[in-house]
């Protein structure tokens, strides 16, 4: 398995990718996937989404990431897999895992990380429309 | 100078390619470049407001100092996630 | 694979077990597993655990956290898995996964219910040291 | 009359066994069957302010009526996650 901590990997996340990372001192093993939704938010049907990225700067955003969730929450690992290229509905597009001793942490840690991808990682999508059209599409604030 | 320039998403697509190479003269700042590339390629112009740029893997701002080989990337709002 | 929502099984939990239950309109999958550490709260040095479960009125817990969590969080899902019997270090003891449109919903729905099940679900859990000895642990608030 | 009564993890040991037949007298109450099974496990006595007892499965306490065929379960605090 591949178990490199930080990747842009192309199509679909395999939602296993790091289901046996926890080491023997972490009990809790928190992991949020993302995954592509038929109807976008302003209620077209979405037949996929084709994601892009700065994967160089994307690896150095996850990796700092990493860093801040050790600042903030203490002695917990990440690992951050995001997928460009195309995807369909019901495919993981982001695969976030955060392993600690206590659960706390890990929930904690697994949502800053998200939230901070969200946010900040160089990483875009299209939303592709079954009408034939498509978009590019921002995250909103609250996303 | 030669800088490279990388571009994504709705950029790319203006830019009508991920990658180009800048001629700016020594001295030239990240504003410099972004004027060349409006003059260039109108269509940027009015994502003016909400681009970002990053020199060498970092965002920077318009008054930061280019130099010889840096490679800029031109970034709409990101959408990961 | 057993898609059964709450469930008591015997021996360690398959962390893939509710990996794709996730249903169209839901974008965001958050899972905690749990797993045996090698070390108890004391320090003590661990090789396993037994768990026991009275597993009808277990299972009518984990029903009433998955209600419980919709009227707190509105529309979102739940699955629970905990194992009974011996498990190794490593192992994993529960799993629980939250479904929803929006990771908040999710990650708020997955941490409420690993809590009401620690706090409230009627399992025990004997830890086994590497001396031979053996002894039953409750836990604690904040574990 | 009969109750069917379950224990578990430290409880069961006390006990000797996962599950007993208890006989009652009509009328009696939870803390009546407490008391009668504390008098046959004096083991039982230091567990009193930790322990907890469901009858078919919902928590009860100590004053609850018992019915014939009712099952009991006693519980020490729990541990499982």
């Amino acid at each position: 398995m591949d178990s490199e901590r930080f990747s842009i990997v192309r199509g679909p996340v395999d939602p296993r990718r790091f289901e046996s990372v926890a080491g023997a001192g972490e009990g809790a093993l928190v992991t949020f996937s993302g995954i592509v939704r038929g109807t976008a938010h302003d209620g077209r049907a979405v037949v996929g989404l084709s994601y892009e990225a700065y994967e160089t700067m994307a690896r150095i955003e996850f990796e700092a990431i990493d860093a801040q969730a050790r600042e903030r929450f203490g002695d917990v690992r990440l690992w951050i897999a995001h997928a460009v290229g195309d995807l369909a509905v019901g495919d993981v597009a982001v695969v976030v895992t955060a392993a600690a001793r206590h659960r706390a942490a890990a929930f904690e840690a697994c949502r800053f990380a998200i939230d901070r991808l969200k946010a900040r990682a160089p990483i875009w999508k299209k939303e592709r429309y079954a009408d034939g059209a498509a978009q590019w599409r921002a995250n909103e604030t609250d996303e | 100078m030669q800088i490279r320039l990388l571009a994504f998403a709705s950029l790319r697509e203006i830019l009508e390619a991920p990658e180009r190479s800048l001629s700016l003269s020594e001295g030239a700042t990240v504003g410099d470049a972004q004027k060349l590339l409006e003059e260039q390629f109108p269509a940027l112009v009015p994502h003016r407001s909400s681009m970002r740029i990053a020199c060498n893997g970092r965002l920077v701002d318009s008054d930061g100092m280019l130099r010889d080989g840096d490679e800029i990337a031109l970034f709409p709002p990101v959408g990961g996630g």
